[in-house]
């Protein structure tokens, strides 16, 4: 068992936000998902207030051992998102954790304010990678843009609120510890790092919104290494994300003094990827924790 | 196709990746049939639908230190066998993940996810299907014609089921219009196999003698389905179109392969890869 | 032919600082090394003041399509570099870059005082990536503390200097704006992103010191986009480098806006990568540049 | 080992990577002796020295979406032919890497750069050579024993050259010792092949016999290299030891390699991977 701010997970592994559509996996594999669900809880899509169509295609274009995206949150916005998918995802056998993001703090208010007293919901995770319109920065970038949005929001709502950080930041470390000292109750990272890639015949950004962003085993050492800095800078649970695709890599992880992990793109792989994981991390942690030494090479 | 199919052209697939032993590699012309035994997966997948596959040992370090993701691939035969469901699956290397597939010997395991997305539905009785494969797209038109043949039941000698009309490149491609039971008509750009002709010209004088009294199920090149498409809609003929965009997941969790329909992007691996034809405005921009 | 900073070279491909070691290699393959170069400018390992013995090994870790080293700088100090290796390179059959770093503005500036007059030298790297003692802050993460260091090195030294910066920051585009400002006649980039990785039997840091920096083409996407945004916001020259392992790589970063580019990693995987990429790039540039959209996958 | 080799245990490699076609992968009990032929490298690579070896296709993939970087290996054997010089490689299937170097099948590439590093130099005329090779450290053994049979000249029949000691985990890894044309004797840990014992402890007999009048030659894990550095530094006998650590590039570009010695960290590739036992204060810390 996983305790994660108060809420009781039958273990440590999530998903990634956007990267698994359980609405959508249910028209795929049909009730079988839920009698064997990945997760332990479910992170949802991140919605914004108003409904977004996405980014034109091409979305996708792999990387060695990795893959960009530029999906641009396609989601039915708040309103739909509370009447078509709430009722939906309040099905699965796990707790929900709610992805928002809002282009000013007002936004971002508005969708914790009715996000969060609905029953369905466990948590809400604020996805601060984007702009904010009123200042231009980077929310999660910056210590004070994040420690603004968070203070901001934690009155309006009993439920936990984590803090999805950004990658693409000088120091990580120092916009958690803004986090927490503002009152978030647990930081998740790294969200994918910003990476572009031009079509092999033109030469000109194959992906249709030009950039996008990085995510897969090619970033997992980039994100073992902020995960470690967070780590050692907070108190509150950090959720460590980026590359996981084996019990051992979320091992490594929990570590460097993460709480939770999260699956995200080798949920593409195998949809069954976070099961397997909590599988596998289970397997070692029954294995003696410290073996000592590596062996040298020669037998 | 099956009754239960026509309701609702989409076998759920098992939640999981497995991994099926590879039977056969077979070269067919420039293509690879690659056969492999499916011990967990349903018997009955229905033609359109698509598997995404890898390689379960070796799956990069191929060009650009790829592949790294799965591929699509429609099925092109289901035979179902005591041990499990025989799927083979038409493939042209055309790069890392396909260079590799094609390299897959008997023994090796190929690790799927599948069956997925929903495939052709049955045609009206008034409009007889046509089939049109151009290409590597033949593949599903390939199964589809085997289930209609099937469909048309036992102990109909000399049934040829629905005529399949398919284009190629030259020679080498059209060899695999070899694989089709039911009758073909084969045609290809160069002249060096069957008729000089474009798919898309036999298409026209098809459904010019039967006075637009068709259903067209088509596959193949952006060009070719929207030409396809605009025939269809000039003689009033409905066309579903099994169309094809980049995939990172196959069952709706990646948002990733989506392509413009009049209602506003869809999923293609969930709400295709079968699109009728007059759900857009332009089958280019998959 | 290319001019960089007003410096002729036979071609546009480099090497990155600290990936190739032409007096050691020299030993490995002899004057054949000299016949066949495998780049068109040679950029030296960072040099500091002091000698630096380097981290405690072990030094690298692979990674997915990529490597983490933790080599820490070792070399033989200003007086060593000038007395011992800088003869030895002045035989090389390509213009000399010298790269430093400096942990104060002081260090750098003798550095530079010093490197700069010699006439094997074509050209000044100033690697930033490092910790400036007196303020704690990453030199080439901040924009301000770049251009200080930048301002103060402008005067002393009448070769072109080109700045080299971290990929670690938050906007690199801003950075290698506040050096062009402040008189840099070149900026070079992406150096390695923050990694580590956890040895396998006892889950503690695996490299000797702690963490390291990842390269390689896991972070080519990461690159690319930098080297992009940087190229916009600048008008001098960019020297684009991070996971280049083919003409086509190399193309790509000439497509989004450098002028140069640096191979790495590469170098590791074959000593002669440099003179194949830039075979690659040539016989690239001999086709039609513009062969519009890529075919679509069915025939 | 030549007049020429002693005055330089180091011969130049051209300055490239080159494709070498794997001619044959052969299994000696748990290890594999792939052998391909090298048309454009140096016929006369010298005992200790190594190459660095990729599999020419589907490098990367394997467990971790790894190898990235080629790896390091000892040649075993180098045989002079018109057509080039096929060099043997003796592996242990370890990781990603060997696994993937294990697999190669004949008509492959095997993509090297090599020889590096430098090798063994000659024994003083009064201390005569001894060789001690653990696991698949004997790879540089046999090589060097091939030498130094083929240094005794031409004509002495019955030569057996000089002693080998082996030390093995197990019978099937001692197979490999069927590979030395010289006199060996063999040790394995578990008794299951030769003598019930540590190689070391041979050595320590050997050493004895001729008071000390010996040159060593080692090549195996960082505890046996350890023991011999201590017995030969109590025997006052000199000792050359072939170590290994994580390489990157093999010829001093990444400064990655280092071992820690008495005049400090040397890049092994470059300076090694032959070290005099007096340089190091342990052989633990490769
Ligand atoms: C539903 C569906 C069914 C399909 N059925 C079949 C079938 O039955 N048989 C068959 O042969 N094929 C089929 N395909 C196509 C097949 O999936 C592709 O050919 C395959 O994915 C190509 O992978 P690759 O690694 O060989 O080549 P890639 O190099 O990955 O792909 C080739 C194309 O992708 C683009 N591309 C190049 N580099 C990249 C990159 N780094 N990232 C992303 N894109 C890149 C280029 O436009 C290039 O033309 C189907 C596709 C779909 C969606
Ligand atoms: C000069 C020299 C000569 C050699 N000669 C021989 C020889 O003749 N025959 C032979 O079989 N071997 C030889 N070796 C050893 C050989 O190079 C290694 O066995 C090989 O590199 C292992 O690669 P791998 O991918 O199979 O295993 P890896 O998994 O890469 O390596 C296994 C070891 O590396 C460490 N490791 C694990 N993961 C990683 C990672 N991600 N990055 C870095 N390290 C990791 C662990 O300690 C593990 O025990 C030699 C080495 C050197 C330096
Ligand atoms: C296709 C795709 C869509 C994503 N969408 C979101 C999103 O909507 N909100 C979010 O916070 N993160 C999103 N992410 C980031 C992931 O949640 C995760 O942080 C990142 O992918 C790193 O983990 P991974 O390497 O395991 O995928 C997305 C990632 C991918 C690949
Ligand atoms: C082993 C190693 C040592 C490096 N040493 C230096 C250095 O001394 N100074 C520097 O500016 N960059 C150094 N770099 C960074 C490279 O110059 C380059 O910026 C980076 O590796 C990205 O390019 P690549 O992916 O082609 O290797 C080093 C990189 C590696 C892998
Ligand atoms: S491929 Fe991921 S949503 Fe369709
Ligand atoms: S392996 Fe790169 S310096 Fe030795």
């Amino acid at each position: 068992m996983t305790n994660l701010c108060g809420i009781e997970l039958a273990g440590p592994v999530l998903n990634g936000s956007g990267t698994f559509d359980t609405i959508a996996a249910r028209r795929a594999f049909g009730d079988a998902l839920l009698e064997r669900f990945p997760f332990d809880a479910f992170v949802s899509k991140t919605i914004t207030l108003e409904p977004r169509e996405g980014n034109p295609p091409p979305r996708l274009w792999e990387t060695p051992a990795g893959l960009i995206n530029s999906i641009g949150l396609p989601n039915k916005g708040l309103e739909g998102f509370l009447q078509t998918d709430l009722p939906q995802l309040a099905e699965l056998p796990v707790p929900l954790v709610v992805s928002v993001m809002g282009f000013s703090r007002d936004e971002l208010a508005t969708l914790v304010e009715r996000v969060g007293p609905r029953d369905e919901v466990a948590m809400i995770e604020l996805n601060v990678s984007c702009p904010n319109v009123e200042t231009g920065l980077i929310m999660g970038a910056d210590p004070s843009e994040t420690a603004r949005a968070v203070e901001r929001l934690r009155p309006l709502c009993e439920k936990p609120l984590v803090v999805k950080l950004t990658p693409n930041a000088t120091d990580p470390a120092a916009v958690a510890s803004a986090a927490e000292d503002a009152g978030a109750d647990a930081v998740s990272l790294i969200n994918t790092l910003k990476g572009m890639a031009l079509d092999p015949a033109t030469r000109r950004p194959w992906l249709g919104g030009g950039s996008g962003g990085v995510s897969g085993p090619a970033v997992r050492a980039i994100a073992l290494e902020q995960v470690q800095a967070v780590s050692k800078r907070v108190a509150i649970p950090v959720i460590g994300m980026g590359g996981i695709s084996s019990g051992r890599h979320a091992a490594d992880f929990l570590a460097v003094g993460a709480h939770c992990v999260a699956v995200g793109t080798e949920s593409f792989r195998d949809p069954a990827a976070g099961r397997r994981i909590g599988a596998e991390l289970q397997a070692l942690r029954e294995l003696a924790p410290n073996r000592g030494r590596a062996l040298p090479v020669f037998p | 196709m099956t009754a239960e199919a026509s309701a609702q052209p989409r076998t759920l697939a098992p939640p999981e990746r497995r991994v099926a032993p590879v039977t056969a590699n077979e070269r067919i012309g420039a293509y690879s049939l690659i056969t492999a035994l499916d011990p967990d997966g349903p018997a009955d997948p229905q033609p359109g639908q698509f598997y995404m596959l890898a390689a379960a040992e070796g799956w990069g370090g191929g060009g650009d230190e790829r592949p790294y993701l799965p591929r699509a691939f429609s099925y092109a035969r289901a035979q179902p066998t005591p041990d499990g469901v025989e799927l083979s699956f038409l493939l042209e290397a055309i790069g890392p993940g396909t260079e590799r597939l094609a390299r897959l010997e008997p023994g090796e395991g190929l690790a799927l996810v599948g069956p997925l997305g929903s495939g052709f539905r049955p045609a009206a009785e008034s409009c007889p299907p046509l089939l049109v494969g151009g290409g590597i797209g033949i593949a599903p038109v390939l199964c589809l014609q085997d289930e209609l043949i099937g469909a048309a039941g036992p102990g109909a000698p000399g049934e040829v089921g629905p005529q399949a009309l398919l284009g190629f490149r030259s020679a080498e491609f059209a060899e695999a219009a070899g694989l089709f039971r039911g009758a073909v008509e084969v045609a290809t750009d160069d002249g060096s196999a069957g008729r000089h002709a474009l798919v898309t010209e036999l298409l026209r004088e098809r459904i010019e003698d039967v006075g637009g009294q068709a259903t067209v199920f088509a596959c193949g090149p952006p060009p070719m389905l929207e030409a396809v498409r605009l025939l269809c809609t000039s003689h009033r003929c409905p066309a579903q179109l099994a169309m094809e965009s980049g995939m990172a997941c196959g069952f709706g969790a990646c948002f990733g392969c989506v392509v413009p329909t009049r209602s506003g992007y869809v999923r293609l691996c969930l709400d295709g890869p079968v699109l009728d034809a007059d759900q857009l405005e332009t089958a280019l921009d998959a």
